[in-house]
C-alpha cells in the first residue's frame, strides 16, 4: 500500500500557498507536518483528502483492495481516509456513545465486520477514556473531551489512511499519549498516517515535511 | 446501504432532539394561518375561499424555512467533511437528509392541514383532495430545497436566501397543487394536475440531488 | 488545431477581436433600432382595436424574447463553465445577467403600460405575466447568490448551477399561455405552424426584435470587456499586496 | 456612546457584507406576495381587498425571519462574550442590534410596500397610510423579534422556533396597523389606532431590550 | 489592584465542577491554570468573567479605577477584563484591521484615549505580526492567523486583567513567544492575567494552579 503524491500544487483565492509538492508514503510509516501558521498544512491535508482539486498534479493510492475485491489498482484517497480537521464532527445534541454509533455505521467497512458496532464504539471509547462520558451529550462536554470524541472516530471504522489536522489540540498530556499510542498502533498495523502538528509528537516510524510560507507568485 | 440508513436515522433523531423540528414547523404553520384572519378580518366566506391557497403557500413557507440549516449545521461542526469521505457519494448524502427532511416535516405538514382547513371554514370535502396533493408535492418541496440549502452553505443570510433562491422554483409544484384542489379542469383535470405533481416530485428526487452534491462540493474547500 | 471556438475563447483573443467588432455591431443597433421605429411609428398601420397603443408591441415584444433568449445564454455560459472550466464562460454568465434582468423589466413595465389601456388595470395574474415576473425573481436570485459569497470563483461555481437548475422555467413561462385562461395574448409568431399575425406588423416587429438583438451583443460585449479588465486589474492588485506582504514576513522572519 | 455607535455601524456593516440582508429580505417579500394570486386565483377585486392584510402579514414574516440569527451568530464565534465584557451593558448591545435591524430591514420593507400594492391592485389613496402604519410599527417588529431571537439563542431550530415564540406577540401590532390602514374607526379612530401603534413600539423599544438581555445572559453559561 | 476569589464553587448541570476554589492575585502577577481535560479550567474562567454564576462564593477585584474617578471599591470583573476562550471573536466577513477597529472602538476605555484607534489597530497588528494580512478578510485565513487576530484585541484597548483559555492552541513556536512576551509585558505594567493551559508557559511573576477532576457528587 502507497500513498503517492506528485507535484501538488495547492491554490487558495488565486495564491498558490503549496508549489510542487511530491512526496510518497508506504504502509506502516507516518508523516509529519511542520511549518509556521498559514504555511499551507491544513490545505495540504484538505487536498489529500480530496475536498480541494489541486491546480496541477495528482494525489493517488495504491494497492488497496485486497480486502474489498477491488482490483488493487489506485483509487480516491477520500474512500479510504479518515480526516480529523480542526472541526469535530461531532453532533452536541447526541450523547458520546449515539456520536460514535453513528460514525461507526456510517463509515464501516468491508474490514470492520468481524466486530458488531457496539463492539467497536465501547474499544473506541474504552482507548479515549470516555466511558464515564458515554452517556452525556456532547454539548456538555469540556473543549478536551470534546476532541477525544471527535478522535475516537479514528478506531471505530478502519481506514488505511489518518490525516490529521493539529490533533492534540485542547489534550492534556495524558490524552496526548493516548493518541499517539493510537496512531503508532495503526503504523504498526500497516496504516498510513499524516499528521499536520506544532508540538513535537512521538510518531513512529516517521518522516518530517516541513512547509514554509510562500512568496508571492504572479 | 447502511450508511444511507444510518445517516437517515440520525437525521430523524435529531430533529427530534434538537427542539422539535416538528412542533417548530407545525407551529409556525399554524401561526400563519391564525394570523391570516386578523389580517384579513373574519368573512367566513372570503376565508373559505381562500383557505386552499393560503394552506398551500404556508406549507411552502415552513417546509422551506425549515430547511434552511439542513447541510450548514453539518458543515459549521466538521460532519460534512466526515460524510464526505467514505464509499457513500456526496449526492446520497444529499438524498438521505432531503428524505429525512421530508419524513420529518413534509408529511407531518401535510398532515395538519385539514385541521387547518377546520379553522378557515374549508368545505370538508376538499379534505382528502387536499392532503393527497400536498403529500405527493411535498417531497418536490424537500429535494427541490436541498438544492437551495446546498447553494446557500456558506452564506450568513441563510433562510431568506434560500427562499429567495427557491420559490421561484417552487411554482410549478403549486400551479399544479392548487388546479388539482380546485378541480376546475374537471375530475379528469384533477388527475391530469396530480400526475404532473407526481412527475415534478420524481423529478426532483431524481435530478436535485446532483445539483446539491455538486454546489457543496465546490463549497467544502 | 483549434476550433473557432476555442481561439474565441481565449481572454486575449477575445479582448481584440471584440474591440474591433465591438463600434460595428452597436453602430448596427442604432441604425436597425432607428429604422424600426420608423417603421412602428410611420408606416405599421393601427391596430384595428386598439389604435396608437398597439404600437408598444413594438417595444414590448422584443424585450420579453431577450428576456427569454438571455437566460437560455446565461445558461449556457454556466454550462460551458461548469464542464469546461472556461473563465469567459463565467465573465459571459455574469454580465448577461444584470442585461437579462433589464430586459425582463422592461417587458414587465411595458406590458404594464400597455395593460393599463387594454385590460383596465395594470397588472393582472394570470399565468404568463406571473411566470415573467417569475423569471425577473430567477435573475434576482442569481445576482443575490453572486454577490454573497466573497470568494469569487466560488460564487460563479454556485451561480452558474443555479442557473442551470433555473432553466426548467424557461418553457413554463414560453407555453404559459396554453394552460389556463388568460388575457395575454397567445404567441403569435415563434409558435408552431408559422406565424398569424399581419406582415405589416410583422415586418417592424422582426426590424425591432433584430435590433434589440444587435444592442443586448453590443452592451454584453461592452460589459464582459469591462468584467475581464477588471479582473486583471485585480489581479495586480492582488499579486502587488502579495508582494508586500512576502517582504514583510520576511523582514519579520 | 461611541460603543453603542461602533456596534451599530459594525451590524449595519456585517448586514451590507453578508450578501445583502436588505436585498434578500426584499425578495422574499415580494416572492410571498408574489405566490399568493399563484395560489388564490386572480381576482383583482379579492386581491385589492384583502391586499393591506397580506401586505402586513407578508412584512411581519420577512422581518422576523431575517432576525434569526442576529444574537446566535455573535454567539457561535465568541463574538458575544467579547461583547458582554467591558461597560456597555448587555441591554445596550441588544438595543444596538435591534435598531440595527429596523434601520437595515424594517425601514425598507416599509417603503417597499406600496410597489407590491400596485401589483395587488390596492387602492393608491391607501399607500402613504400603509407606509406610514408601517414605519411606526416596525420598531416593535424588530425589538420584539430581538427577544425571540435572544431566547432562541442556542436553539438548533433557530428561524421557525423564533417565528413561533414572537408571532404572538406580533398581534396588538398587526391589530391596530390593521385598524389604522382600513380607517374602519373612522379618521379619529385611524389616528387613534396611530398612537396606540407608536406607544406599542416606544414601549417595546424600552422594555424589548431587558428581557433579551436576560435570556442572553442565563445562555452565556 | 488586587482580585479576589473567596470560596468559589462552580456547577456544570447540577454537577460541582470547582469545590471551593479560594486564591488572591496582585497587580503584577500571573496565574496559570493547569489540570486535566475535565478538570474545570474553562468553568472557572467563565465564572471570573462573570459568564456564569458560581453556586456560591464571590469574585471581587479591588482598588480599580484610580485612572478614570471610581472610588476605588470593588468592581464587576466583566467590566475590566479582556476574556479570550476557545473561540476567538472574529468575524469571518471582516478584515483583519475591521475587526480590531470594531473592538478598539468598542472596547475603549478613558485610559486608551492617549492613542488614536488607528494608532492602538495598528500597533497590535504589528505586535502579533498580522500586518500583511490586515486588508484581508478574517474568513481567508490559517487556524493560526485567525487566533493571532483574536489575541490582538488584548492590545487595543487597556484592561487590567486578562482571562486566556488555551491561548497557545493553533499557534506556531514563533507566535506563541509572541503572545509570552505580550503577557509578560502586561504583567511588568501592573496588570494581571490568568491563564488555562495544556502546555507550560514561560510566564513570569506566576503562581500555578492546578485543578483536578472532580468526582462525581450528587
Ligand atoms: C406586464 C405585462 C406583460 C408581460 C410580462 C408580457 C409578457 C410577454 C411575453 C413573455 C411575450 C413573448 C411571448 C412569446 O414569444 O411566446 C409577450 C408577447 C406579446 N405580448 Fe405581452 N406581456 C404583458 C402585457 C401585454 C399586454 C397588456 C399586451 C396587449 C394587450 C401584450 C401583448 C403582447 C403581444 C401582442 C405579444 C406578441 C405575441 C406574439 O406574437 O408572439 N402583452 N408578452
Ligand atoms: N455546558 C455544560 N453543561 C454541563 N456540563 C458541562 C458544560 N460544559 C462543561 N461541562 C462539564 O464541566 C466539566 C468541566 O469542563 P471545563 O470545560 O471547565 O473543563 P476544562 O478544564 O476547560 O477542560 P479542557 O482542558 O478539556 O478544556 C466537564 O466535566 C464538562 O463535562
Ligand atoms: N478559504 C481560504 N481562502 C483564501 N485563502 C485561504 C483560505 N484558507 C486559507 N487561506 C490562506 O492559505 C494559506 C494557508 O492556510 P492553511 O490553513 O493551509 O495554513 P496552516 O499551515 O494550516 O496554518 P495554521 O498552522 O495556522 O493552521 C494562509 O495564508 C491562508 O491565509
Ligand atoms: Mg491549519
Ligand atoms: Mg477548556
Amino acid at each position: 500500500m502507497q500513498l503517492v503524491a506528485e507535484n501538488l500544487v495547492l491554490e487558495r483565492g488565486n495564491r498558490k500557498v503549496a508549489n510542487d509538492v511530491s512526496f510518497t508514503l508506504e504502509g506502516g510509516s507516518g508523516l509529519v507536518l511542520t511549518g509556521p501558521n498559514g504555511s499551507g498544512k491544513s490545505t495540504l491535508l484538505r487536498a489529500l483528502a480530496g475536498y480541494l482539486r489541486p491546480a496541477s498534479g495528482s494525489v493517488r493510492i495504491l494497492g488497496i483492495g485486497g480486502s474489498d475485491g477491488d482490483t488493487g489498482e489506485s483509487c480516491e484517497v477520500g474512500e479510504v481516509c479518515h480526516f480529523v480537521g480542526h472541526l469535530d464532527g461531532i453532533k452536541s445534541h447526541l450523547t458520546a456513545a449515539e456520536n460514535l454509533t453513528f460514525w461507526a455505521t456510517y463509515l464501516s467497512d468491508r474490514a470492520d465486520s468481524g466486530h458488531s458496532v457496539a463492539h467497536r464504539v465501547y474499544d473506541a471509547l474504552e482507548v479515549f477514556a470516555l466511558n464515564a462520558l458515554a452517556d452525556i451529550p456532547a454539548g456538555y462536554m469540556s473543549a478536551g473531551q470534546k476532541r477525544r470524541l471527535g478522535l475516537a472516530r479514528l478506531l471505530v471504522a478502519h481506514r488505511p489512511l489518518w490525516l490529521l489536522d493539529e490533533p492534540t489540540v485542547s489534550l492534556d498530556t495524558g490524552s496526548a499519549d493516548i493518541l499517539v499510542k493510537a496512531i503508532n498502533r495503526h503504523l504498526s498495523d500497516g496504516g498510513m498516517a499524516i499528521v499536520a502538528t506544532h508540538l513535537p509528537l512521538a510518531i513512529e516510524p516517521a518522516r518530517g515535511i516541513s512547509l514554509v510560507r510562500k512568496e508571492a507568485q504572479a | 446501504m447502511s450508511a444511507f440508513l444510518a445517516l437517515l436515522k440520525r437525521d430523524l433523531m435529531l430533529s427530534v432532539r434538537q427542539g422539535g423540528a416538528l412542533g417548530t414547523a407545525l407551529g409556525f404553520y399554524m401561526l400563519v394561518v391564525t394570523l391570516l384572519p386578523l389580517g384579513l378580518g373574519q368573512d367566513l366566506n372570503l376565508l373559505s375561499r381562500i383557505a386552499p391557497g393560503i394552506l398551500w403557500i404556508a406549507l411552502l413557507l415552513a417546509a422551506l424555512l425549515s430547511l434552511g440549516r439542513v447541510f450548514s449545521s453539518d458543515h459549521e461542526d466538521g460532519t460534512l467533511d466526515v460524510l464526505a469521505t467514505g464509499r457513500m457519494p456526496l449526492e446520497m448524502v444529499v438524498g438521505a437528509k432531503a428524505l429525512a427532511h421530508w419524513i420529518s416535516t413534509g408529511i407531518p405538514l401535510a398532515l395538519t392541514a385539514p385541521v387547518l382547513g377546520l379553522m378557515l371554514n374549508l368545505d370538508i370535502a376538499v379534505y382528502p383532495l387536499l392532503m393527497a396533493t400536498m403529500l405527493v408535492g411535498t417531497p418536490a418541496v424537500s429535494f427541490i430545497g436541498a438544492v437551495g440549502a446546498a447553494l446557500t452553505l456558506r452564506s450568513y443570510r441563510g433562510g431568506l436566501l434560500i427562499a429567495l433562491l427557491v420559490l421561484p422554483l417552487y411554482v410549478p409544484t403549486l400551479i399544479f397543487g392548487m388546479a388539482a384542489v380546485n378541480g376546475l379542469l374537471g375530475v379528469s383535470g384533477t388527475s391530469a394536475a396530480m400526475l404532473i405533481l407526481a412527475a415534478l416530485s420524481l423529478t426532483s428526487v431524481v435530478l436535485c440531488p446532483f445539483a446539491a452534491a455538486a454546489a457543496l462540493r465546490v463549497q467544502m474547500q | 488545431m483549434q476550433t473557432l471556438t476555442q481561439r474565441l475563447a481565449n481572454p486575449t483573443r477575445f479582448m481584440e477581436l471584440s474591440g474591433s467588432v465591438l463600434p460595428w455591431i452597436a453602430g448596427a443597433a442604432a441604425v436597425v433600432i432607428a429604422y424600426g421605429l420608423y417603421l412602428a411609428f410611420y408606416v405599421a398601420p393601427p391596430d384595428y382595436q386598439q389604435g396608437e397603443t398597439a404600437r408598444i408591441m413594438y417595444i414590448h415584444v422584443p424585450c420579453a424574447w431577450l428576456a427569454m433568449a438571455v437566460y437560455a445564454m446565461v445558461a449556457m455560459s454556466a454550462f460551458g463553465f461548469l464542464v469546461f472550466r472556461h473563465p469567459l464562460a463565467d465573465v459571459s454568465a455574469k454580465t448577461a445577467v444584470p442585461l437579462g434582468a433589464a430586459f425582463t423589466f422592461l417587458a414587465l413595465v411595458t406590458g404594464s403600460l400597455w395593460g393599463r389601456p387594454t385590460w383596465g388595470t395594470y397588472w393582472v395574474w394570470d399565468a404568463r405575466l406571473t411566470s415573467v415576473l417569475i423569471l425577473f425573481f430567477l435573475y434576482l436570485g442569481l445576482m443575490a447568490l453572486r454577490s454573497s459569497i466573497e470568494d469569487e470563483s466560488l460564487a460563479s461555481k454556485l451561480t452558474a448551477i443555479l442557473a442551470l437548475v433555473g432553466i426548467v422555467m424557461l418553457p413554463i413561462i414560453k407555453f404559459s399561455v396554453d394552460f389556463g385562461n388568460t388575457l395575454h395574448q397567445p404567441a403569435s409568431v415563434l409558435r408552431v405552424g408559422g406565424p398569424t399575425i399581419d406582415t405589416a406588423m410583422l415586418t417592424p416587429l422582426l426590424v425591432m426584435a433584430l435590433g434589440f438583438t444587435l444592442m443586448f451583443v453590443a452592451m454584453h460585449f461592452k460589459a464582459m470587456r469591462n468584467e475581464i479588465l477588471r479582473r486583471r486589474v485585480r489581479a495586480l492588485q492582488l499579486a502587488q499586496v502579495e508582494k508586500a506582504q512576502a517582504s514583510q514576513l520576511a523582514a519579520a522572519e
